[in-house]
């Protein structure tokens, strides 16, 4: 039985569904040492802003049950650094390339795109639209400004745009489609979830920012939904990301709607979970008896739902 | 320096055993790895029924087998100290050990809290002139792997939180009266440790390496969880550390 | 050192902050041969409807990583049968009773609330609006109904009213002011989190409905920041609900900002769980020097949060 | 039938053994508890590193120790088969046992499939007559408790879906052929067995219970996870269950 893993989302042919979450995999070539990086369906870089940032202050981390926060800050060395440096280094890997940005502003979104642009070896560009606006609201609950940047984003861009939302909203199948009617030309769903802990020893917070994003296993059931609900509401292709940590959430995301996934912490704890992820996939189309994995995308949503 | 290299793989429990009271030796039988183990690198430890890895310093390196020491503290350490064969999935070794040869004309001086030992063993064994090593503990029965510095000829003095061993005090308090300018250090330990040592070091123009630790998720550079200002720069803990020149570390 | 646990939340005296929580303790008195039931800060009841709910098919469970999905769909014997029943067995045993209820209308909260106001032994009502409105959207989702709900409720009731608000919302700190402005004299914070499964072997979701609420240790920093962001927009008083397992998890509660704490998922693998909690709560408190509860609420948030 | 009484306690785990590849035997010593248990009746199991408790039926009450038996299917039983000493967190005896009383002058006719076997076991040592154990798995290695049913005296017939031992085929096939009127029916197995024999069970009017398994996260009935319709009425598996009368059971 010859396995055909391969996809297309918004015109990309990746090989396999499997990326690298935004944040969790640096620039992307960090851990070719450990990993065949090629065997990856496409490396989504962490996000990166117009001017470098330097990250939030001590502690960025901390362990939660079935889970991990964080609150990095948006650490990066800046777009020009990032295209004179790294990318060369992405490019010579050889899978697609998505760049994840970020900015406050529509103008700084722009600004960071027309660089994008002149570059060659990418293969879309990532929206990151759960850092703050200028009024300190994240760009995914000011929904007037989260179109206004994909809008003008989407008018400059040669490569398609692709939306990350965050799953703290009232309606995330209604914001799928606002972004969808902006003009995006898919949607990751979703980030990470607000969330905090306080060490009951000193009374202090875990966090040096209080408020950190939740991310890993814990988040996998939450993260389903957001991807179950969008999908009947959308027609532009879903990356589903939330907890993913073996081939059968993976699979769980992509019965749910998802045309490709991405893994994040799970990265984190080892960069080869990322192969075991596409391994523990085929083993389920072997057993299912599934020849293309795009057979499966939606499964339980159009048909076997009650 | 010979080149590094770094390995993610199942490794042998070769056991597991309580050396004292809280305290365990892990030895694990790791024979591609060993050669490219040096002293102040750590590993990431997968521990059963915890989300994270667990970072590990290495104690010390014998033919095939790396040596953990670790004292159980919450669940992670619980969970490893459960284990008594199988396998381990370990990754490393990770970040830059202690240079062993940029100050080697001045005199050693390790310092050393708590756990912090435990690399600093695997560090003195590497070092080619013998020294003193400073070592604060809280109480007599946290006191470990002094028999090993003493074996190789060093100079041990210990001081106590409660005065059951050695010193009654903190072990900075005591270095700060020995510390000479033909001294090198080579510090780990607690944070309030490490600042103290380093203020220390600021004032006497004593140069060295303190060894730091922050909560970080992967041991690669990947999570940034455990970034550090060194130098002006933003510097991540795993990758570019643990070890860090001490006056270059900036306390906020 | 004598410690003082007892806290006023709304005017109703408890002589701990723990509670229980809403669906996971049955009426109330089923399980008084496991633990001694005036231990307890108080109880708070399954919620209760009009009319009598016979709940979902199965399967209306599914466990997850650190937490458990379930979707009961509020099976109970209806507010008649409740009164005439229960209610009874609950006032033997000496706390503050609270009862939960819910409905999809204005109307049906109304008439419930007019019958529990005829009977004695009820502290306060707790308004359970995650239910679906006659739209299918649950009441939080609705600020319009929301704000009736409470308006009317307040009008007729003679025990506080306390509305527990879904977390899935873009802005709880708004949410929850919403409801003070509406006459709430408490907020509960808060319910699951819509979440799914899905069997890797059948391809079929693991509960019947699809979505159910998830609960457990892995919702927990999620709801105790929701609890923090709250605190500083309201002065009425908060339950804080999610995930609490241990003394530390109710002290995180508190220091955010709650009041008072309530037990869901915990109570359910051991209602021994709720008495635990209130001595490990003790414990912090020997160890902190902290002789009365009362000075911690909020305490992180006030007062140490960056 | 005896008062009931439930605890939640821990418990000191005598022995986990592996009885047959795959099933373990968990024993128990719970002195106050012996003396309440039915059988059909279970306990919820607080499993290390899971979140809720493993619902289990009683295998066996021998002096003050009562016997569990399990398939290692997943991350619970995993787990709990790696217990080999200390103590469980066990809350029961709980839901209502089979009637023994009931139709008692009837022929006892135990049916069986898989893992069901184990309450069924400890029904059988309770009944006054002897009678024929109906057991269907899905092959040979999958065979448990034989040895009881035939050591008191029952006739056991055997079905595997493979054929390697006894009838090829499911044992409802084998049941349906030879069941009669004066036959009263235990029933305990996999919710499509039971089904199938329900269905006989009221093709040919013959009475007798079932017991039936739902996911629940509590075992007391607070969190209405296992709710079943049962002559019209909703009941909840752990409470009111898990044996009901099989005329009653609603199948969709």
């Amino acid at each position: 039985m010859i396995l055909d893993l391969g996809i297309n989302f918004a015109g990309i042919k990746l090989k396999n569904p499997v990326l690298t979450a935004s944040g969790t995999f640096g620039y992307g070539y960090e851990v070719g040492d450990l990993i065949s990086l090629k065997k990856l369906g496409g490396i989504i870089t962490k996000t990166i802003t117009l001017e470098n940032r330097l990250g939030n202050v001590q502690p960025r981390i901390a362990e939660v049950s079935s889970g991990l926060l964080n609150s990095i800050g948006l650490q990066n060395i800046g777009i020009k650094a990032f295209v004179e440096g790294p990318l060369f280094k992405l490019n010579k890997i050889g899978v697609p390339i998505i760049v994840s940005i970020a900015g406050n502003t529509t103008e700084e979104y722009i600004k960071i795109v027309k660089i994008l642009t002149m570059q060659i070896g990418i293969s879309a560009i990532e929206l990151n639209l759960s850092c703050p606006n200028l009024k300190k609201k994240i760009i995914c609950h000011d929904v007037f400004l989260m179109q206004d940047i994909i809008r003008n984003v989407k008018k400059i861009s040669k490569v398609p745009i692709i939306a990350k939302l965050s799953p703290l909203v009232t309606d995330i199948a209604e914001l799928a489609l606002f972004a969808q009617e902006a003009g995006s030309d898919g949607v990751t769903l979703a980030n990470t979830y607000p969330a905090m802990a306080i060490n009951v020893k000193t009374f202090k917070p875990k966090l040096s920012s209080v408020r950190g994003g939740l991310s890993g296993a814990c988040i996998k059931p939450m993260s389903l939904r957001c991807v179950y609900d969008a999908y009947q509401n959308i027609n532009i292709p879903i990356i589903g990301c939330g907890g993913i940590t073996n081939g059968g959430d993976a699979v769980e995301f992509m019965l749910s709607g998802a045309t490709a996934i991405s893994v994040g912490s799970a990265s984190l704890i080892s960069p080869k979970n990322l192969i075991k992820i596409i391994d523990e996939i085929k083993d389920i189309m072997y057993r299912k008896n599934i020849v293309s994995i795009k057979e499966i995308i939606g499964f339980v949503n159009t048909k076997n739902a009650c | 320096m010979c080149v590094s290299k770094r390995f993610d793989g199942n490794y042998m429990v070769i056991s597991n055993k309580e050396i004292c009271p809280g305290y365990f030796e892990l030895e694990v039988k790791a024979c591609d790895i060993v050669k490219y183990c040096l002293p102040g690198q750590f590993f990431m430890i997968v521990v059963p029924n915890v989300f994270l890895r667990r970072p590990m310093s290495v104690h010390n390196v014998k033919k095939d087998i790396i040596s953990f020491i670790y004292k159980v503290v919450g669940k992670g350490t619980k969970e490893l100290s459960n284990i008594h064969g199988g396998v381990l999935q370990l990754l490393g070794p990770l970040g830059k050990g202690y240079n062993l040869e940029c100050y080697k004309d001045l005199n050693n001086v390790i310092v050393s809290g708590g756990t912090g030992i435990v690399s600093l063993c695997f560090l003195a064994s590497k070092l080619k002139k013998k020294g003193i090593l400073y070592y604060g503990v809280r109480s007599k029965n946290d006191l470990i792997c002094v028999d090993e510095f003493k074996k190789i000829g060093w100079k041990v003095i210990v001081s106590t939180e409660d005065g059951t061993e050695g010193y009654k005090g903190y072990i900075t308090d005591v270095l700060e009266k020995k510390l000479k300018m033909d001294d090198v250090l080579f510090v780990c330990g607690p944070v309030d440790m490490i600042r103290k040592v380093s203020y220390i070091a600021k004032e006497k123009s004593i140069r060295g390496f303190v060894s730091l630790e922050e909560k970080m998720a992967c041991g690669v550079g990947n999570c940034q969880g455990c970034a550090v200002k060194i130098g002006g720069l933003i510097r991540m803990v795993c990758k570019d550390g643990p070890v860090f020149k001490v006056e270059q570390v900036e306390w906020q």
